[in-house]
Parts: structure tokens; C-alpha cells; sequence
């Protein structure tokens, strides 16, 4: 069952690589087939059941394109101070 | 806030857009790490709820439209001067809270003087200070962090320590002054160095909430662009050519900081 | 007469190089030229683009308003060059990269698939020079054979193993233009 | 009210904490130095900000940002150090905010010396900063206009959101004459709109110079010369002695000014029929009152301690009208009336030749 | 010779070399940077100096130094830069020494933005720095000026002991054109009389623009001006099209000088009878033959990137003989041959009217 | 030269005028030790044989007639610019002795940037440093080596370290810098200290023969007029007060120095 | 009708203090006044002057070439100024320090032993106070009473218990011109 | 016998007594019956044999005023050299 899940705001993305290369599980691959309205290859998120929420990817993503979502009940911390959990 | 419309409403949010941010797209290159340092600057703004109470003063350097990506009040200072532009604004508004955010040409070159003299005043502002090793804006002339035999566009055959110098450690030499009271150097070269560093962020400001003077946290930056690398090699360089001669480190956590 | 050529694309795509390269075919013609970058907000990455001015005469302004051949290497460039193109002028396009068709009916437009041309010679990097042998096919500014010299004369040291493909790809995109211009 | 003996960098300083003056930035240099000085203790007794800065270049930039946050704030140089600070002042100018600062002109150019000098007359008014604009400058020829152009000065930035300057010299700053200085001044006033003071409860505020196209700078730039323009025809301002029946007209601001006036005055008791404007504004110059004057008198004389500055700006307000004649000193050389006369008797004894 | 196809600004450095560069102190800035940029490397493998400074207030201060030495030095910068530079250049003024310096100037005030403009006019002729002195100031239109003039700078600046400005903007910086470069000058020369190598066997020598005594300083500045005088006379340089006729004399230097040149023979071509003169020299400014041409025209249209500052040189120059008008874009905005011709024909059928 | 005629001819001289200064009477207030490293330097220059090899860079300050004390061929800077015009003309000089003689306020203060500068890039100047604790020529301004509550014409009731800040030791901080190759302090206060800030000049100007890299003394030194005491008492104001605060040292020996 | 004073002489001599002594009485008594120090290159420690210009109208200049009086404290003053005071005006000299008489036929000296008075008033310091009650005597600009006032209410805080010693300095110098204005 | 002696050059001295302070054979007075031309009380040397020529005037001389002389034949080095090494 997937764990997590990330949705790439494609049209921020600059295909910088980065995310792809972090990510522990490859589940993120850089579009190679077609460019984004900024005139980039985006990130493409594969959703194959992979991705554990981990967030690395958001980490490294220098144009904060990355929004992740993960199945385990957020603890009670607010939505923002999650997120920096999860530095 | 970026568009929402494919979120999968079972799963809860652990990772997203900080408030603090406007949701305009950056200008800067694919994989430059100042995109990572806004970030994170944003979220410790989120999470200490500062927001409504932070005046942003801008660089002249890639980084000069940063006003147009925080959700802040913000203003832009001349090349160099964004201490002395904070000073006055803090002076006025000493309850709020200033940052100054920076790159290495504007802080370590033209604006040493000025960065100098906010610190030893104990100037209660917080510096981000973004070391790429090189003039990233005007197209990647040697800074006076640029690593000795680093090529540039004013150094084509490499930096040349005879005529140049070494580069400045400029984090060592400002924990030297008393004002100064939480200098710490810090990575974007990889999450384990981001998480870190989101970590010193978190303290300058802290220092800078508690009143207990000036704090500045350097962080070392990618510029693939003129470096001439892929972002993901560049990221490589850092950890590989800047951190020998830049280690990271605290070069000054007055005893007082460190009771915060 | 002056011609005035405007060349749009991403950075990276060989734009700027392009424009210098007319402007040297242009000063060994012993024309006056003018070449000229332009900056935007979008400096870093983003769009870039350049003016080439090439007249008998002393030239004034080396921008113009509405430029007799603009070259749009992208979609962007496209969308913001189309409407400037001179009445009568010539709009190229990379119609690899760029499907939409021109609305006017006041110019003629060029669509080279330059970029799947400059790969099938060797080399992406080459589509400029696909480009501007179908510009120079298409609008004759200057003799194709003038810009041949000049690839010979300033390609750079370290593209100059490359100079046979770039002969080949100027080739490429005049022989289209020429099939095209006759075509039409 | 009760005038006080009051020494010129003083007084200025004195008035602009009575103006309201919520922050003083500055760094020493004579002649102005007591401004600062002055103000270090009492701004402090007041409880609002002085911060003797680490250079000028800190100072001007320590005034930009507290301007930005709204507040009443100047600054005090002299040549050298108001040199340094013409980078700022572009900024602010681009940034459309108030600020005061004073210019006590010493003797040029370099380092120079300490004495009085109308030397950086074109820096204030002409280019006090890269790019289209100009400052407003007040000239004033005694301590007692000094105080007085000190709260014009605040009022005129507030008003137009523009750097005011008042451009003064070793005499005027170093002198001591008796004058009365205005009450305190109540320092609450609503929030300036461009303020920033964090963005809570409303839009973020953004104060900067900075437009990457050509065309939303020239917009900007639009909008600065239709200020301008609006300074120009309402802010002009001078005095005039004995200009109703003058047939030689005596030009000179500041210290040369009131000299000048010696040097009239004098000449009338010999009969010569000379009058006086002294320019009051610099920057809006007063070309209106001067070309009115220009088309009674034959010929004029303008008197500067620089090699002759304004006299481009009285040439310009004229235009040809009459003779233009030019009487300067220079280095930190302060004419005397004698000379003054002296060149009053030559060029009236050669109109009254050509009459 | 053969025809060279170069950016505005490595023909600059380029000629600066060949005319005898004997050291190169810069700070990088848009848009001029290419010009340091070719000299880091250029400088270096002939053995020469180059240095990037940590500011632009330490390289003009490192020219003033080299300078001293008797040495043919350099510095470039854009707007916000050059205002950084003021002091420096008062200093360097005030001591006689000879240098170059280039100034590329972008859209302001401000940070403004990169794009080519003429803002800086006041203070490249006016008030390069506090006190009264003017830099001579040549204005490049094409690439091939811009070449010509950096060794007639160089020449200028030795033979008056005095400091040249080159004032270009972003276009003539930018632009790629075809030119021909002089070739390379011997720098071997005599010792200059001033220059501090080490008092070996001789008096010592003092380089200083401290003049304490009030009457010292004035004669300093007599001397100055003596010399100024003497430029004003001997190097006033401007360039003429069309101006035999020319009932409406335009006038516009630098980038506006060469698109209103288009525009001029676009006109010729309707009929109308226009000239232009582009002055060469700022400051000289071309008083001459404008008053000469202004006698025999009936208008005159002044074209600028900026608000109008020239216009008030050309003002001054014809002082009211015919109607002076002015055509300007700001904020880095380059005017378009079109615009200049719409704005000549306006002009030149309201003269018709008049006549 | 001083007027010889009352010297007794059987006797040896054993101290006299030296030859690298002139016979101008100084405009220095009685009892200020400018006067004393004016000599301390010609001595040194005489030694060393480099009166005719050397140039002077004058600060803005009261020593900014220096270049009428010294036989030398010299130059006025701009306040605080002297490092920079120093750098200009070393850089045309490379085998001239190019010295800086500044003060507190031109050198920490409003010149800041140009002395770490010169420092970084190790230029081959030689910078001899006036801390007096106080802005002279002007008056007696606060600068930013005046002491914590330490009066002055810019801070009437004392140096308020809360505002302004501790004083800066600039010797510390540029001893940072890998191209500053000699830092050291010295004071004027007593004949031992003296000649204790004799030797480390001379070595200061050996550095530089050897093209070493930047080398710099800090001398502490009186300003009875500002200070509004005494001479003597001046000089125990400087034992006492600056002393603590300024503790003599070297700060910065590079091997190669101390090899010398 | 206005009215020129110099006053030079050491620095520490109370020069400047006298001149600012004379405007506050001028000012008191309604009339127009200006003091202005001069600075030279003597600035560090050396000689100092200040002018005072009193006059019922508006000043002009607060500097004079040539002043109507001239209060030389000193040697290097009297040389100095000696020369410069205007035809038929008054050169009043502090005689416990100045030797030399002038040659000058044209104008009145005073010489004063202010020093040397002031020592037995009991201060040093007040030689300035015995030099302005006698010029003030000798040259009438200003009742004495005006100067009196003047000290009574600027003589500055930390020297208030001096005041006394003040009014006798100030009657001794008055007494001293009377004698010798009518025995001349 | 004398075995030092000093010239003091009055016209320099500035009065600032610390020749007179730190002489440690109190053989330096200030002359406070007469000023120089500058306007200073200047030093006086009292040659009354105690002097021993070890400089120490001098070298805390901020005007430079002092010449010291000293019977003991001076060693080889130079005149100036050894001004250096009475320092
Ligand atoms: C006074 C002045 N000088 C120079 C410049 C040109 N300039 C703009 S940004 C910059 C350097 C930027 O480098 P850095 O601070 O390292 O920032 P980065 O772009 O690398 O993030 C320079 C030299 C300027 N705008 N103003
Ligand atoms: C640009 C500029 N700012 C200010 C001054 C005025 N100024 C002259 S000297 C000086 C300070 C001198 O202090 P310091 O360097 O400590 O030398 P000192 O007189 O104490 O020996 C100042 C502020 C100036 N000449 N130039
Ligand atoms: S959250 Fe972790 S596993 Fe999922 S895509 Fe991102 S980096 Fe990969
Ligand atoms: S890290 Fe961000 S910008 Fe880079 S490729 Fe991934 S999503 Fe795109
Ligand atoms: S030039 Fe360098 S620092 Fe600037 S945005 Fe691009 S990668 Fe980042
Ligand atoms: S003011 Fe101070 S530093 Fe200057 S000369 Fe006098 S005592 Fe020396
Ligand atoms: S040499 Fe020594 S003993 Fe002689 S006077 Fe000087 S200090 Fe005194
Ligand atoms: S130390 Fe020198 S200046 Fe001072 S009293 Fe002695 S001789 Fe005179
Ligand atoms: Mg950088
Ligand atoms: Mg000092």
C-alpha cells in the first residue's frame, strides 16, 4: 500500500535533477519527453507504490515544487511545523 | 500557495508550500541552491509566526529580486549596504525583526565594511549570507571567496593567490568581534547539510527574538550556472572543493545564545 | 537597404552565437553591421535574444522596433515576436519546438524543424546554423557562402571539430528553405 | 520669544529635533561636526535614535532604511563626505523617500579644507546621484533661516515623499547668531503608506529602486519628473532687497549672499542703483522672480564662493536677456563687502557706458 | 588595416592596451563588465597590472595611487558604480593627476536597471565629485568612436595632468560593431615630474589635495581653472550631418546622437531641412559651433535617453537666440529612429508656421 | 637637521634627528605620541637604508600632515582609502617599500573594507596603525576603539556598549586573514614599550622587503587634547585603560616571518 | 553703525570664550551680533581667534578684514594682527605676554597686564574677563553692565563659583582702561 | 665627570614634560619663566654631571627635540644605528 506520495508542480519545476537524484526510492524521473511552458524538462513523480514520504526530495528541490503527502496520521503539530519535522 | 487541485485527499500533508513565500517563480537558474535557502529561511519565519513582523532587506546579486518571492515587507539596499540599511530600519523598529540576506560579493567584497560594523555594534539583525564563491549576477567574476585556481570570468586561467590573495573566511573573521553573537557556517550540498543548516536559521533568529545581537549564518551555495556544472555536479564541488577550505562549523555561540 | 534580424530563444540554444555569426558573414561582405544582445528580468536562464542590423549605409539604431526577420528558437520567443515582424517580413520558427502556426497574413513564415535536423547531421547544438541557412535561403541578406567563411574564421577552438557538421547543417537548412521557398 | 545665540550646525540641529526628527545618522567631519555632536547627546536624552555610523557610505544607507520605515531622519556631511554618499541618495531619490540631509560645503576639491566654500553647488542641485532627479536644496544665509529652512525641509520631504537638502557652508555652519527656534513639534502622525513595519493585517510594502524594464523605469521616471515639474512651479523661493528700481542685479545665496547684501547696501548709500535677489531655493532655482527682475535691470552680477556654478543657472533663467557678470572666490576664500562693492561699482560704471 | 568585429566594451579595453594601459583597477558591473573581463586576462599575459578591487570606491582610489606613480591607468564602471567614485575623483582632481575612466551608464536612479542610458550627464560634466572641477568627457557613438577615444583620453589626460571620462552607455558597451584598433603604443616615456617612484637622488615629491590656508587652496583652484579655461578653448570636439541648411539643428551625442541620424536622413529624404551635430566632447561641450549653426538655424530639437540635461548645456550655448526643444527617453527606454523623426517633424512644421 | 652649534665636540652622539624626516616642527598637540612613531619610523627607514626607495601614504587624520614630517616622497589619501591608493602604487612599484600610517577612526572605521582587503590579498604594504582610541582631528568623536563608557564629543556620557558596541580589535581581526603576514601590537606609553614598538616596525619593514605579504603594527598612543587630560596622564590612561582592553601581542607571525 | 573685535591668542587662553562672552551681552541688548571662530592649520593646540561683529542692523559679513578692534592675547597674535586693525581703531594687548609697542601711529594700544591681574583676582583663567572690561571700557561698544549680565548668565555650570571672581576681573580691566584712557 | 649630556631644542619643544617625568636623573625641568615662540614652557636640562646619556628623553620625545651625547666612545656602528641602539 503506498506510504507516501508526492505531487511536483511540474510548471514551477526547472529540471534541475536534483529531486530525482536524491531520492532514496527513484521514484522521481525527469521528463525527457516534453518541456514545461518555461522551457524546461520537468519532474515526473512515479507513482509505483515506492515513495515513503521521506521528503528529501522537497528538501533539495530549490524551487519548492514538491508537495509530499504521507499515509501515517500527521502528529498534532500544525501543517507548517510538520513540515519542518521533516528537515 | 501553488495550485492544489491533485491532492489526494486520504493522505495529510508533510512537506509543503511555507507561507512566507509568494508564489512567484523564482529567477534563478535550475539547481541554485539560493532557491533552497529562501525555503528555508521561509519555514523558520513560519514556524516562529514571524511573518507580520520581519522586514526583508535585499542584496544587490542574483538574489536582488528576493523581495518579490517573500511574503514580506522588504526593500532593496545598495550593493553591499543591506547592514547599514538594516541597522536603520531596526533602529526604528526595534521590536521587529530585520534580516539582511546576502551573497558573498555584496558582503564579503564591497559591503565588508559594513557587515564589519553591524556586527560589532551587536546590531540585532540576522544575515543569511549565500557563499557561491563567485559574482554570480553579473555573470561569474571572481569574489573574494572564490577558491584559490577557481576559473573565472575575471580570472579565466584561475584564481591567482600571488596577485588576489587567499579567499576570505569572512564567518571567522566577523566571530572575532564582541557584537557578534552567533556566527555559524553551514552546507546546502545535501539534505543531511540543509536540515542542518535550517537548524542555524532557526537560532540566528532566535538570537535575534531574544535581542542578544548580531547573528549570521553562512551558508555555502551552489552557482551552476557560472560555475559551469550540472546542479547535481555542483552540489559535488561544494562538498568537494568549498568545505575543505570553508569548513562548516559555530565560530562564535556566545554563552548566551547557547542558554537560549 | 538595411536588414534587420532579430534572434530569440532559450539560453543555451545557440541564439547569441547565431546572430554574431550573420554579423561576421556581414563585416567580410564589407557591409556595416551592428549586432547587440538584450536583457531582460529573465537574464538568468530564461529567454535571451539578439539584433543584427546589416546595411550599405552608417546605421543608426541597432534595435528596431519591428525587425524584417525575427527567428524563434522556442515558444516564448514566438509568442512575443510574432506580432513585431515588419509587414512583409519573414518569421522562422523552430517547428521542432514550436507547433503553433502563424495568424498573419501580412508575412511569410519559415518553420524549420531545426533542431530534429540538427540532430540527424550529428549534433543538437547545431540547429542555429540549420536556422540560418534557411533564414539566408529564404531572405538573401548576404551570400550563403559568406556565412561559410565566417564559421571557418570564428567558430571557437573547441567547436572546430565540429566545423564539417556545421558546413553540413547550413547545407541542410538551405536546401529545406530553398525546397520550401519554391514550394510556396 | 526668546532668541537664542546659537551656533549655525547647532541651530540646524536643534530644529530638526524640534521638526520631529525621529533618527540622526552621520559620521564627524568638519565643518558640521557639532551637528553631530550636538545631537548625540540630545537625541539620546530624548529617547530617540542617534547612530554615529562607520562612513558616510554606512550613513546615507542607515538613512534610507529608516526612512523606509517611515520616519523623520537626516543626515549632515561636508564635501568629501557628501560625495560618499551619492550612491544613497540615487537610492532614496528611486525610492521616492523623505529624508533631510545638510551639506556644510567646505573648501575643494579633494581633501581641500575646512573653510567656507559654495563648491558642491552643482553636486546638490545637479547630480547628487546617478540618474534623472534632483533634490530639493535650501540654501539658508543666516541661523536663524537655517532653523527655519530645517522645518520647511521636513515639511517639503513629507509633502512631495523627496530628499530635501539644505546645502550650507563652514560660515553659516560655524557661525553664532542670535535666533528663535520653533516649539516642539508633535512627532505622532499617521503612517506613511509606503512604511514598512511588517506586513501584518495588510499587502506587503516593497521600498526599492529596481525596474528591470526599460519601459516600467521609464514610467517611474515619468513620475518623478511630473513631481519635479510640480516642485518647480510651487517651491521657488528668494528674497529681494532693494530690486524695485535695481538696474544692476546682484545674484548670491548663502553666505555670499549676505555678504552681498553688505555690498548693496553700501553701493546704495553711494547711489547706485543695484538691488539684491538672494535665491533661497537652489534647486527649484527661482528663474520666475529672476527673469521678472532680468526684464527691469541691464545687467547683473552673480556672486558665488565657487568658480562660478550658479551663475550657469541665472544664465539659464536669463537667457540672454541682460549681461551676466561673475564676482567669485574660491577654495574657502569668503569675499568681503568691499570686494563685493568693488565689483558692483565696475560692472554698474560699464551698463551705465553702454546706456 | 583590417576591420575587427567587437563589443563596445573589449574595444575599449583593447585600445586602452594598445594607447598604453599601464594598469587596470575595476569592480565588476552590468553593463560594462566585459571590459574587466577581457582586461583580467589581456592585462595579465602582457605583464601588466590588473586588479579587481573590492569596491568601487577602493579601485578609484587604487587608480589614484597607480597614478601617482606616473603610471597611464584605467577604471570602468556603470552608474551606481561611478557615483561610488565621486570622492576619489575629487581627490584625483584636486591632486592633477591624469587617468581614464570609463563610465557605461544604465537606467537609474537606483539600482535602476541594466539597460543602456544617458543619465548621468550632470554628473559625468558637472560634479564628478564636490568642489569645482569638470573631468573633460568624451561621448562615443559607435564602436569605432569608442576605440578612437580611449587614446585620445589617454593623450588629453597626459597632456593636462587631468582626469577623462569616457561616457558611454549600455548600447555602445554591448553592441558588437566593425572597427579598426590602432596599433600597439610603446609605453616607454619619460618620468612625469610629479610621479612618486622614491626621492633617489632628488627632492621628494608630494601628490595631496590639502590646501589648509584658505588662500593657498584658491590659488590651487586659479590654476585649475586657468587650466579648464584653457581646455574649454582648445578641445571642444562635435560632429556635423547635414547642417550646411539645417533650419532645425538637432542635437543629441552618443547612442541618441547615432539613431538621430537615421532619423535625420530619414527626414532629408522628406524634404526637410534638418541637420544634426553630435558633440564629441561633453564637457568642453561644443559651445562654439552650436552658437555658430544656431545663428543660421531657426530651431533646435535636443534628443537625449534622459530627462533633458544636455539640454540645458545647449541652452546655455545658444542662450535664447532660437527655440530649443526637447526629445528624451528614460529609464534605459532607446529612442527608435521613428520616434525622433515624428518629433523633427513636429518641430520643423511648427518653425514653418513660425517663419 | 636641528641646529648642531651647541653640541660639544668631545662627545659622541648617541641619539639624534633622523635623516628620513624633515625639520618641519609638527602640528601635533604637546605630549601626543603621533610624534613619537613619526620617529620610531624615520629610525627605521634610516636603518634599513630605504629613505629613497619608500612611499608614504598619508591618512586623513591629525596625522594627515605627515607627509610634511617625512623625507620621503608621499601622498594624501582619502579618509580611511589609504590601503587602497598604498595598493595602487605597490602595485606599480613592486620593489618599493609602500607604507600606510592611519588612524583608529580612518582605518577601522570609515576604511574598514580596504585594510581587510589589503590584508586578504596579502599586499606588500606595510600599515602602521594609530589606535588613540578616538577621532583627533576632528575633535574627539567616539570611534570604534573608544573603550566601553569612554567619554567623548559623540557619546558625551560615555561609550554605551548596549548602542554602539565594544570597541573593535582590528589587529584580532585582521590577523584572520591568511595574506596578513605580520599583526602585531605594540604601545607608546613608556620609553620599554617604546622600543619594544621600534623592533616589531622594523620587522614590519622587513616583512615587506621580503615581499612576505601585508604587515601591519598597531600602536597603542595618546591624545591628551581629546582625552582632556595631561600628557603624562595620557600615557597612564593608555597603561591602564587601554591595556586591558588592547593587550600588546602578536597576533599574526607567519612562519616565513619569524624564519626571517 | 557696526562694530569689528578680534580676539587671538593660545589655545586654553579663553579667547574664544571672551568673543562669545561679548555677543551673548550683545545679544542681550537687543543689537545684531555674530561670533565666528577661525580655523587654521595652527588647529592642533596652537593659536586661535575669533571675530565679533555688533551692529544694529543686519550683519553682513561676520568677518572683517579689518577690525575695529584687535585683543591680542599672545606674541604670535600681536604680530599677526597687529598690522590689520583699521585705521584709527584699537589694538588692546594682554602686556603680561606682549613686549613689543606698536609702531603703528594711527591707532590706540592698550596694553593690559591681564595675566598678571588676573593672578591676583586669584584665577589665571580670567586674564580673557580683565581684557573685555578693558577693552569694553576703552572702546565703547556695550554697557559693562551688559557683559555682566552676560557672565551671570553664561558662565557655564562647573565655573558658576567663579562668578565673583568674574565681576572683579571684569572691574579691574574696566578700571585699569579708565586710568589710562583719561591719562592719555 | 660628566658622562652624558643632552641638547634639548627649545624652539621645538612643545612643553609636554615627558622628557622631565621620565629622566631618571630628574636633570630635566620645565622652564616656567619663559615661553618659546610657539607658546610653550619649553624643557630645561640641568647639566649639574648627573646625566648619563642613557636617552631615554629622547626616545619619549614626541618632537624630536633631544640630542644625546655620551663620552664612552661610541662603538663602530654608525651614528644613526646606534640612536637605534640606545632605543
Ligand atoms: C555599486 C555597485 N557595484 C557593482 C554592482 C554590480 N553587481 C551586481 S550584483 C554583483 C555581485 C553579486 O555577487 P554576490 O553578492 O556574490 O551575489 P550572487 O549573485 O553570487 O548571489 C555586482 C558586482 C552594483 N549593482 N552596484
Ligand atoms: C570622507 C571623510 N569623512 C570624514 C572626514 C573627517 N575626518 C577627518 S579625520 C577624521 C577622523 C580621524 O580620526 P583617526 O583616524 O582616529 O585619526 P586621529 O586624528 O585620531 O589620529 C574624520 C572623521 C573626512 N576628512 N573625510
Ligand atoms: S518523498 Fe522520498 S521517496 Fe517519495 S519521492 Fe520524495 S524522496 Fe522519493
Ligand atoms: S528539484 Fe525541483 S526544480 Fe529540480 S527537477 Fe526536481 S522538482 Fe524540478
Ligand atoms: S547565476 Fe549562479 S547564483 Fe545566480 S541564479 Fe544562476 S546559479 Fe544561482
Ligand atoms: S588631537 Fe589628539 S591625536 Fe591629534 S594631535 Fe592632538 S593629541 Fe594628538
Ligand atoms: S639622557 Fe638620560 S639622564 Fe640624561 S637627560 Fe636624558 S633621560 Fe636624563
Ligand atoms: S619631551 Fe620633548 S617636547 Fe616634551 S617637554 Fe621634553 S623636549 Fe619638550
Ligand atoms: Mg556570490
Ligand atoms: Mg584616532
Amino acid at each position: 500500500m503506498t506510504v507516501g506520495k508526492i505531487i511536483i508542480h511540474q510548471d514551477r519545476c526547472k529540471g534541475c535533477t536534483l529531486c530525482s537524484t536524491v531520492c532514496p526510492q527513484h521514484v522521481i524521473h525527469m521528463d525527457d519527453t516534453r518541456l514545461n511552458a518555461r522551457g524546461y524538462h520537468p519532474a515526473l513523480f512515479v507513482d509505483n507504490g515506492d515513495c515513503t514520504g521521506c521528503a528529501v526530495c522537497a528538501v533539495i528541490c530549490p524551487d519548492v515544487c514538491i508537495t509530499v503527502y504521507r499515509e501515517a496520521p500527521a502528529p498534532k503539530r500544525a501543517r507548517l511545523a510538520e513540515g519542518a519535522a521533516a528537515l | 500557495m501553488v495550485d492544489m487541485v491533485m491532492a489526494p485527499p486520504e493522505m495529510q500533508v508533510v512537506y509543503d508550500y511555507p507561507d512566507s513565500l509568494t508564489d512567484t517563480p523564482t529567477s534563478y537558474c535550475p539547481g541554485c541552491t539560493h532557491g533552497i535557502a529562501h525555503r528555508l529561511v521561509a519555514e523558520v519565519l513560519d514556524e516562529l509566526g514571524l511573518r507580520e513582523q520581519t522586514v526583508l532587506v535585499s542584496p544587490v546579486g542574483c538574489s536582488v529580486f528576493i523581495y518579490q518571492y517573500f511574503n514580506l515587507d522588504a526593500c532593496v539596499a545598495p550593493h553591499g549596504r543591506a547592514p547599514a540599511m538594516a541597522t536603520g530600519i531596526k533602529r526604528m523598529l526595534p521590536n521587529h525583526i530585520v534580516f539582511t540576506y546576502q551573497g558573498d560579493g555584496d558582503l564579503v567584497s564591497i559591503g565588508a565594511a559594513e557587515i564589519l560594523h553591524a556586527a560589532a555594534r551587536g546590531e540585532k539583525i540576522t544575515t543569511i549570507f549565500i557563499n557561491n564563491a563567485i559574482y554570480g549576477m553579473t555573470g561569474g567574476q571572481m569574489a573574494p571567496t572564490s577558491l584559490p585556481g577557481q576559473k573565472t570570468t575575471s580570472s579565466p586561467t584561475g584564481r591567482d593567490i600571488v596577485s588576489t590573495g587567499n579567499p576570505i573566511r569572512m564567518s571567522e573573521v566577523i566571530a572575532q568581534l564582541d557584537g557578534a553573537a552567533y556566527i555559524v557556517r553551514r552546507s546546502l550540498h545535501d539534505v543531511a547539510s540543509i536540515r542542518k543548516a535550517k537548524k542555524a536559521i532557526l537560532t540566528a533568529f532566535k538570537v535575534q527574538m531574544a535581542g542578544l545581537g548580531f547573528s549570521m549564518v553562512e551558508l555555502l551555495s551552489s552557482c551552476p550556472t557560472n560555475w559551469g556544472i550540472a546542479p547535481e555536479t555542483a552540489l559535488e564541488w561544494i562538498e568537494q572543493n568549498m568545505l575543505p577550505y570553508y569548513p562548516v562549523g559555530d565560530f562564535k555561540v556566545r554563552d548566551d545564545v547557547k542558554a537560549l | 537597404m538595411q536588414k534587420e534580424f532579430l534572434f530569440a530563444g532559450f539560453g543555451g540554444q545557440g541564439v547569441m552565437f547565431a546572430g554574431q555569426l550573420l554579423a561576421y558573414a556581414a563585416m567580410e561582405e564589407g557591409l556595416e553591421v551592428t549586432w547587440i544582445p538584450s536583457y531582460g528580468p529573465e537574464m538568468r536562464g530564461g529567454t535571451a535574444h539578439c539584433f543584427v542590423v546589416i546595411s550599405d549605409k552608417p546605421i543608426g539604431s541597432p534595435v528596431t522596433r519591428h525587425p524584417k526577420v525575427a527567428v524563434a528558437f522556442n515558444l516564448p520567443s514566438f509568442t512575443k515576436y510574432e506580432p513585431v515582424v515588419a509587414a512583409g517580413g519573414l518569421l522562422a520558427v523552430n517547428a521542432s519546438l514550436v507547433e503553433p502556426i502563424t495568424s498573419r497574413t501580412d508575412i511569410t513564415q519559415l518553420r524549420v524543424p531545426a533542431t530534429q535536423i540538427a540532430d540527424e547531421v550529428g549534433d543538437l547544438r547545431l540547429a542555429n546554423v540549420v536556422m540560418l541557412g534557411a533564414v539566408l535561403t529564404a531572405y538573401q541578406a548576404l551570400p550563403l557562402d559568406a556565412l561559410r567563411r565566417a564559421l571557418e574564421k570564428h567558430t571557437p577552438e573547441h567547436r572546430r571539430n565540429l566545423l564539417n557538421l556545421n558546413y553540413q547543417a547550413l547545407a541542410r537548412g538551405a536546401e529545406l528553405a530553398a525546397g520550401m521557398v519554391q514550394s510556396a | 520669544m526668546t532668541r537664542e545665540l546659537l551656533k549655525g550646525n547647532v541651530a540646524i540641529a536643534e530644529a530638526a529635533v524640534r521638526a520631529g526628527l525621529d533618527a540622526y545618522f552621520g559620521y564627524p567631519i568638519t565643518p558640521q561636526t557639532e551637528l553631530l555632536e550636538y545631537l548625540s547627546q540630545r537625541m539620546t536624552d530624548l529617547g530617540r535614535v542617534f547612530l554615529q555610523a562607520e562612513s558616510e557610505v554606512a550613513a546615507i544607507n542607515m538613512v534610507y532604511g529608516a526612512a523606509a520605515t517611515g520616519a523623520r531622519v537626516m543626515t549632515s556631511s561636508s564635501s568629501p563626505g557628501f560625495s560618499l554618499m551619492q550612491e544613497g541618495m540615487s537610492y532614496i531619490a528611486g525610492s521616492e523617500l523623505p529624508c533631510v540631509i545638510v551639506d556644510v560645503m567646505r573648501g575643494g576639491p579633494g581633501l581641500g579644507n575646512i573653510h567656507p566654500s559654495q563648491g558642491d553647488y552643482f553636486q546638490v542641485t545637479r547630480s547628487a546621484g546617478h540618474g534623472d532627479f534632483h533634490p530639493i536644496v535650501l540654501a539658508p544665509a543666516t541661523v536663524q533661516e537655517a532653523v527655519d529652512f530645517v522645518t520647511l525641509a521636513f515639511d517639503l520631504a513629507d509633502q512631495y515623499r523627496h530628499m530635501v537638502l539644505i546645502a550650507a557652508d563652514g560660515q553659516v555652519g560655524q557661525m553664532m547668531e542670535p535666533a528663535e527656534l520653533p516649539p516642539m513639534r508633535d512627532r505622532n502622525r499617521p503612517e506613511p503608506d509606503y512604511a514598512l513595519t511588517g506586513a501584518a493585517g495588510r499587502e506587503r510594502r516593497v521600498v526599492h529602486s529596481l525596474h528591470m524594464q526599460a519601459d516600467e523605469e521609464e514610467a517611474f521616471n515619468l513620475k518623478l519628473q511630473k513631481k519635479l515639474k510640480q516642485i518647480k512651479k510651487t517651491e521657488q523661493r528668494s528674497i529681494e532687497y532693494f530690486t524695485e528700481d535695481a538696474e544692476l542685479l546682484v545674484i548670491g545665496y548663502g553666505t555670499a549672499g549676505r555678504i552681498a547684501y553688505t555690498a548693496v547696501e553700501a553701493a546704495r548709500e553711494r547711489g547706485i542703483k543695484v538691488g539684491l535677489l538672494r535665491p533661497q531655493t537652489l534647486w527649484p532655482f527661482p528663474v520666475q522672480r529672476i527673469s521678472e527682475l532680468a526684464d527691469r535691470a541691464s545687467g547683473c552680477l552673480v556672486v558665488e564662493m565657487n568658480a562660478g556654478q550658479m551663475l550657469e543657472d541665472v544664465r539659464l533663467a536669463i537667457g540672454g536677456q541682460i549681461p551676466v557678470k561673475f564676482y567669485g572666490r574660491m577654495g574657502g576664500v569668503v569675499p568681503m563687502p568691499d570686494e563685493i562693492l568693488t565689483a558692483i561699482e565696475e560692472n554698474y560704471s560699464r551698463l551705465q557706458i553702454l546706456v
